[in-house]
């Protein structure tokens, strides 16, 4: 019989810094041997805490206060070190939320996990390597005989999350703790994560734990679900009961927000449209808000039409434009004018060093030979399979790594041939918001001072106060507390840096702005109301964006043109719409369709099939 | 890589070039020259006369301006003639080479063991921050850094050489070191050299062991220490393999410095001691205004030092490897 | 046959070299009678020859000591009393064999590394202590620092009534340590070289000062005659040089006559041919030179001819360190040593060093002063120097600072020789009032109320502000510690420093100072100061010039009177007192802690070894 | 428009976040609760107070004194020689005698006198104050209730050259080390972050400065200084200390400059300057606060040195280093020479420890709550 593997009771963790903050805030919950537990909520209301204190592996600032965590009996919040020492890797592991910061920069891959398969397994070095080659290979990391000798600056944000997932599961836990184990990850490479989980969930009855905010991805895995709400579980309940019948208004929010491929809204809905909060004496106070049908016919209609390429270069590129095909305030841009910014042949090649003296040995292609427009007021969606080169062209745009060759164009002018000022002079138009929040914040900086700087290196606002007002009001826009603007980087969740970059990306007031992955760990709630803010400005502003994520719906939602990457080309470029609608690359179908869906047909199909599984392990475990 | 050591190679040499240029320029500007001294050694009724002044001049080519006196000393070093001492009339060669291992083994011994104790001791640290056991440990050190050597190797050679007979009281061989076997002479090497190394060492344990730990402290805070642990790694793994490599950049940097020490020795534990090194000989050389043995251990310095630092910007890449040359 | 160490050489090249060198160079155009006409145009005057050892011997035959001398060595001379009472009772030499430990070694400390084992090019006071071990010499000075005929090597030494021709007779029983015999020719040899002109630059300490020394000739295997350029009292003293092998150096020389350009003279000190006592068996730089007694030395076609040495072997020990010397003397690793002023009273008052060993101390005839630069604008002015003089607390520096170990001087002449002034001049005494007059009246006043004094010099305020050169030894740093309090008030600035030896040298002979510490070992003949006081002399640092000085330095060498002389240079010594050229200050000691089983010592005014028979006369006694 | 002003524009809801500080003001709030490192601010303090006020705790001229109707300030003759007024020494002569001179000269004199009557320069002799006898000198000089550290072999007061040294001793280190550590981090971050020639041409440098022995350097200046002086020292020591704390600034920056906010200040367009100092530097602290704050005691050892070789403190400016020296060489017999200026230096080299320690980790966000 199944055996309850883990039980958290009424867990308090607090953080004692300069205030303290009730993290996590009387939680209880189990998990049963073979059950995948998902835990939703909002970005910053103490998933990866109460991930951490199970793993015992909390901040020096924070504290256990209250509550138990058994695990097969142990409470481990009391369990000496040593102790803890023998079940973390073995009994319960870990994929971090922030893989970019959590791979150690001075060893290869490969030998990251190897070290994890050496500590809990009796196997030699070769062994190891041949084992770690097979786990890259399963979770989807291309050429793995080659990748195992990189290092992790070497390797794109998805791949490197898929070497801590690979870390996580090359000792077979019993536990595993995933927090948010594939923002980074395209759809098809999620879709096949996902499967290795269930089958190892299914043959072997591992339990996961599994944050996210995806709510697809919770659809296709979990078998119950946890909502969590600023340090509290406020809905606890199967998979199919939550879906169907959510009772709390935060959850109603959420399944009411996500994008999704087939939604026409032009803005997206928010949870504070569903349920208004606020903070009292005694603690968080919800109150439910009714959403009517209006409200959701006036997201559909108000806010920014699409603007496409001109009619002459959408012809070109095989899409011409027809009237009447796209919404009727779709609008393309003038046939004379010309491109904001242009790229032409862009390439850029990573060398791969070999041997002690470090000779080249080989090139990376990460970007080679793509070529693209984007007009002034355009969002430019670039999306493609995680380490196809999304990143390295937006860095590339903006002279972050000198191109290997190519021009790119900003209002006429190759970029590649400014220098000094003139170089600082544009990338005061330009800004990107990097895919790794947690790294692009200098640890040494409050959040204040790191949204404040760009203002003040770009002389907006005329005094100190001017500008800690702006950013006390970024703070708010992208829903976050503007008291926490004297904390430092690392006293914040994964979304809520995520949501500091855009912050601060937004303080310049840029002309251009490359989003990598900015929304990636975002709850659907913040998500939209991020998304709803970058619409705005927009409209407003005639903001031009590349939006690069590979979460589609998301993309569908904000791009006007869209480009499909692979293997550092572009394979498909066309407008949005119309890639959805008929894409007509095969790699581009395979990624529409990889995408996770939710709907309650689907989670049936998913639970049956999981029962089924679950039977037959059982059987197989009794008959032995 | 091959070609960028090679190219710190062949720049290595311009450097050196331009250090002994500058070098030659400050010790013939140095008020005094050999001929001073030797003047003092002169019976008190007289000194030398003008004729042999000016013989001695051209003889040590003194008579010529300083640069054209570089000149030559390079052209002679280029025809691998280092000169000869002028007081001590044997080749710089010799002088230098008779005396640079009996440095070594004092600086060697002394540099390995200062990392050899340091290294775990830094690490022991970072390990036990903010405890009182850590406190003192790193308080007896900063009092060691604090007693000057040349205190303690008098106090030592007190009670250890003179009153307990222990270990010889100074030189670096005993008597009747050729006939010993060769065990005896080991001994004998190593019973000289055991109170002059500890000397050279004591001091300095509190700075790398405290430099260590500054670095490692830094690392440990990262959040790819949280992973090792989450992987169960043993907290001393996670400090030596884990954390410790994501500070060896400075350690890096700090032994490139330090390897030029390996030959410049110890002014004074080598008086004390009458060790006969190679920085008494540094210290007497200028004293004395020995040039042609002053440059040639600036030489052999200079190459040292840029080894050093070539050896460190070597490393770097592949302690980082994210830190490339191109 | 080829000897020594030109044996790298082809005979050929040897050859060719000595018929290339012309030996005769730096003793040309002088034609030397024959002895024939020497004998007839010359009357000769027997000087004293004397074997001094063999002398002493006699003259302590009978000696009884005022205690026995292993009593007195345990006397921790703590007064004047006990040490008189200690070297009177130690310097007894052995009444019988018995009483000799022959198989001695004596461990003798040198405070610096032996430079050169050739006689010809020694320069440092280590070199001269091997030299008199070692060396051939015509003359010794007796204890009494009075030239006498060597009488260990010669027979007779005669000069004529000019003394401008001195005519030696060597014994017939000397042999070299590579048993040829030293004969007459190996002077004449040693003397062309050392006048030769290509080689005098390299053999400074011996040929400076031969200018007046015209020509050395051979007659026979023993007799020689030196000529001399004029009639002087100090001829006997030019007579002095060590002797070098003609027929190891006549190959040599002429292979390399400067003695510095190649390994030939340096191989040949590996095992140096000498004729003294001792020879030479190993030699380590920076470490010890090991002497050993020589047979051929005393002994003769097997006959003794001489007293046998009384070591077996003496290893000059060097320890450049005077901490490590007094522990390793108070180990008994070395048998004696000389010990540091300031150490006198503390670490060599310690309990180990009085377990093994006994200290003395005897007057010196070196003076200590301040010389003062009378060129420059401070000290022009006898009556400021006079001040000076009167503003320094001699008290204080004698009694307290230099522990009562020195005597207060007041000129060149050590006040127990034979050129003192008689009746002696009053010593100055520290009189402040004395000296704020002479400085008033020398226009030297506080006119600005700095606590300075200043005067108009051309124009321009002068403060009273000098600086006072000194070296690096703690002595000099007591007394430079005492003069700039001293003169501090007075309203006199002094700024003290101590200054790297050559550097100070340096600016001596450049007269580039104000002041100066320094001190002149008085030698032997005051005739020798001239270089230090005569106008314009090369060791005149201070500049002072005084036509009556100049010429009676001229009246003093030419007059060869002794009392005559005495009378010269005793009113040479008044004018010094007026003129004050210097401010003497002290008279320093021999302080030397010799190791209890050490005897035979005794203090000349130069220390105790330093003299003919010094070292010779030194023995250990037999242990029980 | 910009984005800004038009979210400004609408209407803001009234927010008040707590003020917050700048980095270094944070660090210092979060350095303030570390007692140990306090403990070593304080000891510093106080060791600045002990040099403000030397001439106030020992001295043998009173702080204050009223002499022929005026009132005078003997005591500030030892900052300054010509403080101490003329009327004391070339004008009546007192020959530091104060106390029985001005009881002689003047009846109605008064005087209020150091804590410790004690000169850090010479000897008090037996007449110099009434009721307190002369110094003993040599072994003699231990520890007593009048010279609390013994005196030197000279007999001069040991607390009393300790206490006037603090002034050396202090300003040796801070300049020294503040020439050096500025030097050195300016020159290291430079070749560190632009790299390529800039960093060639460093670099070099760097290594030319290295290979150029300290020593010949000292004597050269030797040469060239007409008046050697204890600042001549200071700028020798911190213009060839530098390379060190350069190489350890350039190693660091080296590697933090491959890190992702680097290239996230560059695409905000921050210069050059700013990132350098402002987002680098602060992270590369660790390794160059080492190397700075022992460097800074280290001065008190050089400064010692080098007066061997003439340069340095002269004699009428007491030093830490020139009682140590006296140790020396009497390191047998007199043992209070060397243990307490060794205590000195020791717990200074503990209170710039702990101060860097201290900076250290009240720099880093991620250790001070801890
Ligand atoms: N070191 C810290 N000091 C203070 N507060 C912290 C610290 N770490 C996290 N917090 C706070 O604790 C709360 C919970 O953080 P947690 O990382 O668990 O959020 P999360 O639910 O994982 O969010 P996300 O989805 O954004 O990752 C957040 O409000 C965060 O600001
Ligand atoms: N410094 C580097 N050296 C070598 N290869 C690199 C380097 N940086 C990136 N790459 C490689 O370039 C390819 C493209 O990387 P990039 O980061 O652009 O991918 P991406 O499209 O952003 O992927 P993801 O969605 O996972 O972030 C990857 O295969 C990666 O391994
Ligand atoms: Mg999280
Ligand atoms: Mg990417």
């Amino acid at each position: 019989m199944t055996q309850t593997l883990l039980k958290v009771d009424n867990l308090r963790t607090y953080f004692h810094g300069e205030e303290i903050v009730k993290a996590v805030d009387g939680i209880s919950f189990q998990l049963e041997e073979g059950e995948t537990l998902g835990i939703v909520g909002e970005s910053g209301s103490g998933k990866s805490v109460t991930s951490l204190s199970i793993m015992q592996l909390l901040a020096r600032s924070a504290k256990i206060e209250d509550g138990s965590i058994s695990f097969l009996g142990t409470d481990l919040v009391r369990l000496p070190d040593p102790a803890m020492r023998k079940i973390r890797g073995k009994d319960i592991s870990m994929i971090f939320q922030e893989p970019m910061t959590s791979l150690n920069p001075v060893f290869t891959v490969g030998s990251q996990v190897m070290e994890a398969i050496r500590l809990h397994q009796d196997l030699s070095k070769k062994e190891a390597r041949e084992r770690t080659i097979q786990l890259f290979e399963e979770v989807g990391i291309p050429d793995p005989h080659k990748r195992v000798d990189y290092y992790p600056h070497q390797m794109s944000g998805g791949q490197k999350q898929r070497v801590m997932i690979a870390m996580a599961l090359s000792c077979n836990p019993k536990l595993l703790i995933a927090d948010e184990p594939t923002t980074a990850l395209d759809v098809t490479i999620q879709a096949q994560i996902l499967d290795i989980l269930r089958q190892l969930r299914d043959s072997r009855g591992m339990s996961i734990l599994f944050i996210t905010h995806d709510l697809g991805v919770i659809a296709e895995i979990a078998d119950h679900v946890l909502v969590m709400y600023r340090g509290n579980i406020v809905e606890n309940g199967n998979i199919r009961q939550i879906f169907e019948n959510p009772q709390h208004p935060y959850t109603k929010g959420l399944l009411a927000c996500r994008p999704r491929l087939d939604t026409k809204y032009r803005r997206l809905p928010t949870v504070s449209d569903f349920m208004e909060s606020k903070t009292t004496e005694s603690g968080v106070e919800i109150v439910e808000k009714e959403m009517s049908q209006e409200k959701f016919d006036q997201l559909m209609v108000e806010g920014r039409g699409r603007l496409l390429h001109p009619k002459q270069a959408l012809m070109e590129m095989g899409h011409p434009w027809e009237e009447g095909a796209y919404a009727a305030d779709t609008n393309a841009v003038g046939d004379n004018e010309r491109p904001l910014l242009s790229v032409r042949g862009l390439k850029v090649h990573f060398p791969i060093r070999k041997g002690i003296f470090s000779r080249v040995s080989g090139h990376v292609k990460a970007v080679d030979g793509i070529d693209f427009d984007v007009y002034r007021g355009q969002t430019l969606g670039l999306v493609g399979e995680s380490g196809c080169g999304k990143t390295t062209t937006g860095r590339a745009i903006l002279r972050l790594i000198e191109p290997t060759d190519g021009i790119v164009e900003f209002e006429g002018k190759n970029v590649r041939n400014l220098s000094g000022g003139t170089l600082r002079e544009m990338r005061k138009r330009i800004q990107i918001i990097f895919q790794d929040p947690y790294g692009s914040l200098n640890p040494r900086m409050t959040i204040e001072a790191a949204i404040c700087e760009p203002m003040v290196i770009q002389k907006i606002g005329k005094t100190k106060k001017e500008q800690r007002d702006r950013a006390a009001y970024l703070m708010q826009e992208v829903g976050m507390n503007p008291d926490h603007l004297r904390r430092y980087p690392h006293e914040f969740s994964g979304g809520q840096r995520q949501r500091i970059c855009i912050a601060r990306a937004l303080a310049v007031e840029p002309d251009f702005l490359v989003c990598d992955e900015s929304v990636s760990a975002l709850d659907v709630s913040v998500q939209a109301q991020v998304l709803n803010l970058l619409k705005d400005l927009q409209e407003k502003r005639g903001l031009t964006y590349i939006f690069i994520s590979h979460d589609l719906s998301v993309v569908k939602f904000m791009a006007d043109m869209m480009a499909v990457m692979n293997e550092g080309k572009i394979v498909e470029f066309g407008p949005a719409e119309a890639i959805y609608a008929d894409p007509k690359e095969e790699y581009t179908r395979k990624l529409i369709n990889a995408t996770p869906r939710d709907d309650l047909e689907h989670i049936d199909k998913r639970q049956a099939e999981r029962q089924e599984a679950k039977a037959a392990r059982l059987k197989s475990v009794a008959s032995v | 890589m091959l070609t960028y050591i090679a190219r710190r190679i062949l720049i290595g040499i311009f450097t050196l070039l331009a250090v002994t240029f500058i070098v030659y320029g400050l010790i013939r500007n140095m008020p005094g020259t050999p001929l001073t001294i030797m003047q003092e050694t002169v019976r008190m009724d007289a000194l030398m006369s003008q004729e042999q002044m000016d013989k001695l001049e051209k003889q040590y080519r003194l008579d010529k301006p300083w640069y054209v006196g570089y000149w030559y000393w390079l052209g002679d070093v280029l025809q691998g003639d280092l000169g000869r001492g002028i007081n001590d009339r044997r080749k710089v060669t010799i002088i230098i080479g008779e005396r640079l291992p009996k440095t070594l083994i004092l600086t060697g011994t002394s540099l390995i063991l200062t990392y050899f104790l340091c290294i775990p001791m830094g690490l022991w640290s970072t390990a036990n921050a903010l405890t009182f056991r850590e406190r003192l440990v790193s308080t007896i050190l900063y009092i060691l850094y604090a007693l000057p050597n040349f205190v303690a190797a008098v106090y030592l050679n007190l009670i250890i050489a003179v009153r307990l007979e222990w270990l010889p009281l100074y030189g670096s061989t005993g008597e009747g070191y050729a006939e010993m076997s060769s065990l005896g002479k080991l001994w004998d090497i190593l019973s000289h050299a055991i109170l002059p190394v500890l000397c050279l060492t004591y001091t300095s344990l509190a700075y790398y062991t405290r430099f260590i730990k500054a670095n490692m402290m830094e690392t440990i805070q990262q959040d790819y220490i949280r992973t090792a642990k989450a992987k169960g790694a043993s907290p001393t793994s996670i400090l030596v393999t884990h954390a410790f490599r994501n500070s060896l950049i400075p350690l890096v940097t700090i032994i490139g410095l330090t390897l030029p020490s390996l030959l410049a020795g110890s002014v004074i534990l080598e008086t004390i001691y009458q060790w006969n090194g190679i920085g008494y000989l540094f210290y007497q050389s200028i004293t004395m205004r020995e040039y042609p043995v002053i440059m040639g251990l600036v030489l052999m310095f200079s190459v040292m030092t840029l080894l050093g630092q070539l050896l460190a910007d070597v490393l770097y890449a592949f302690v980082d490897p994210r830190i490339t040359y191109s | 046959g080829c000897t020594g160490g030109s044996s790298d050489y082809s005979e050929d090249e040897i050859q060719a070299a000595i018929e290339k060198f012309d030996y005769e160079k730096g003793v040309k155009g002088f034609d030397p009678p024959t002895l024939e006409e020497l004998n007839a145009n010359n009357k000769w005057t027997d000087k004293p020859v004397i074997d001094l050892l063999d002398k002493l011997k006699h003259q302590l035959a009978d000696y009884q000591p005022p205690m026995p001398p292993a009593e007195a060595v345990n006397l921790k001379s703590e007064n004047d009393r006990q040490i008189k009472e200690i070297l009177e009772s130690v310097k007894v030499l052995p009444k019988s064999d018995d009483e000799v430990n022959w198989d001695a070694t004596w461990v003798h400390h040198v405070a610096g590394d032996i430079n050169s084992l050739n006689p010809l090019t020694m320069s440092s006071t280590s070199d001269f202590d091997v030299a008199g071990l070692t060396g051939v010499g015509a003359i010794a000075s007796d204890i009494n620092l009075n030239p006498v005929g060597n009488g260990t090597f010669i027979k007779t030494w005669q000069v004529n009534e000019d003394n401008t021709v001195h005519k030696f007779v060597i014994r017939d029983d000397l042999t070299w340590s590579d048993g040829e015999p030293i004969t007459a020719y190996d002077w004449e040899f040693t003397f062309k070289l050392v006048k030769h002109p290509d080689m005098v630059a390299y053999m400074p300490a011996i040929s400076s000062g031969m200018e007046t020394v015209l020509y050395l000739k051979a007659y026979d295997e023993h007799t020689f005659c030196i000529f001399h350029e004029k009639s002087t009292a100090v001829n006997e003293w030019k007579d002095e040089f060590p002797v070098v092998p003609k027929h190891i150096y006549y190959e040599s020389i002429a292979m390399d006559p400067s003695m510095v350009d190649s390994d030939i003279h340096l191989k040949l000190e590996e095992t140096p041919v000498v004729g003294g006592p001792y020879e030479v068996v190993s030699r380590t730089r920076g470490k010890n030179v090991m002497l050993q007694r020589r047979e051929g030395f005393y002994m003769h076609e097997g006959k003794q001819v001489r007293d046998k040495p009384y070591f077996k072997n003496i290893r000059m020990e060097v320890i450049t360190d005077t901490n490590t010397a007094l522990l390793a003397l108070s180990a008994g690793k070395i048998d004696e040593m000389e010990i540091p002023a300031p150490k006198w009273n503390t670490d060599a008052n310690e309990p180990e060093f009085f377990e093994r060993n006994v200290k003395v101390k005897a007057t010196e005839w070196t003076e200590y002063h301040i010389a003062w630069n009378c060129e420059s604008e401070f000290f022009k002015d006898p009556n400021v120097r006079k001040a000076m003089s009167y503003g320094i607390d001699y008290k204080e520096l004698l009694d307290r600072v230099l522990d009562g170990l020195f005597e207060q001087a007041n000129g060149p002449f050590h006040p127990t020789s034979w050129m003192a002034p008689e009746p002696p001049l009053p010593m100055f005494t520290y009189d402040l009032d004395k000296a704020r007059k002479l400085l008033d009246e020398a226009g030297w006043v506080d006119s600005d109320a700095d606590g300075i004094r200043d005067k108009m010099i051309g124009g321009k305020k002068v403060p009273f502000r000098f600086t006072l050169m000194r070296g690096q030894t703690p002595t000099s740093e007591k007394v430079a510690r005492v003069v700039v309090t001293s003169l501090n008030k007075l309203g006199i600035k002094v700024e003290e420093r101590a200054t790297e030896f050559t550097v100070l040298q340096q600016k001596a002979q450049d007269h580039t100072f104000d002041a100066m510490l320094g001190g002149w070992g008085s030698g032997t003949d005051p005739f020798y100061t001239k270089n230090i006081f005569g106008t314009g002399q090369t060791r005149n640092y201070g500049q002072y010039s005084n036509k009556k000085v100049d010429e009676l330095y001229e009246e003093g060498m030419v007059e060869l009177d002794r009392e005559k002389r005495a009378k010269i240079y005793q009113e040479m010594a008044k004018i010094f007192y007026e003129d004050q050229p210097y401010t003497w200050l002290f008279y320093l000691s021999s302080l030397y802690g010799f190791n209890k089983d050490m005897r035979g010592y005794e203090f000349s005014a130069r220390g105790p070894f330093h003299y003919s028979p010094g070292m010779e006369s030194v023995w250990k006694v037999k242990p029980l | 428009m910009s984005a800004a002003a038009e979210l400004a524009e609408q209407p803001v809801k009234p927010i008040k976040p707590a003020t917050s500080q700048g980095f270094w003001a944070t660090a210092w709030r979060y350095y303030r609760r570390r007692p140990m490192a306090m403990l070593g601010l304080y000891f510093v303090g106080f060791l600045a107070l002990v040099a403000i006020f030397s001439p106030a705790i020992a001295g043998t001229k009173p702080i204050v004194c009223y002499y022929k109707g005026n009132i005078y300030f003997p005591c500030m003759g030892y900052f300054y020689a010509p403080w101490e007024n003329a009327i004391f020494t070339t004008g009546d002569h007192f020959e530091k005698r104060y106390e029985p001179n001005l009881k002689a000269k003047d009846p109605n004199s008064w005087a209020i006198w150091p804590l410790v009557r004690q000169d850090p320069i010479e000897r008090v002799r037996d007449d110099w104050f009434e009721g307190q006898p002369g110094n003993p000198d040599k072994a003699d000089g231990k520890p007593t209730w009048q010279n609390l550290m013994g005196t030197d072999s000279n007999g001069v007061d040991v607390f009393s050259q300790l206490v006037h040294g603090t002034r050396v001793a202090l300003l040796v280190g801070f300049v020294s080390m503040g020439i050096a550590g500025a030097v050195g981090i300016t020159i290291g971050a430079c070749a560190g972050y632009f790299g390529g020639w800039v960093d060639f041409v460093l670099s070099r440098f760097i290594e030319i400065i290295l290979c150029v022995p300290t020593l010949i350097l000292v004597i050269a200046l030797l040469a060239i200084a007409e008046h050697p002086s204890i600042w001549q020292v200071v700028a020798v020591i911190g213009l060839t200390g530098w390379t060190g704390i350069a190489r350890l600034t350039r190693a660091e920056f080296l590697k933090i400059k491959q890190i992702e906010y680097v290239a996230a200040a560059k695409a905000m367009g921050a210069g050059s300057l700013r990132i350098m100092f402002i987002h680098i530097l602060r992270n590369a602290l660790a390794p160059i606060l080492v190397p700075i704050s022992f460097g800074i005691a280290a001065a008190i050892f050089t400064e010692s040195a080098l007066s061997f070789l003439g340069i340095g403190a002269d004699t009428l400016t007491p030093t830490w280093g020139r009682v140590l020296h006296e140790g020396q060489n009497n390191i047998r017999s007199m043992w209070w020479l060397i243990f307490f200026p060794g205590l000195a230096i020791f717990t200074t080299v503990l209170a710039y420890n702990l101060i860097g320690e201290g900076i250290q980790e009240a720099t880093d966000p991620r250790t001070r709550d801890a």
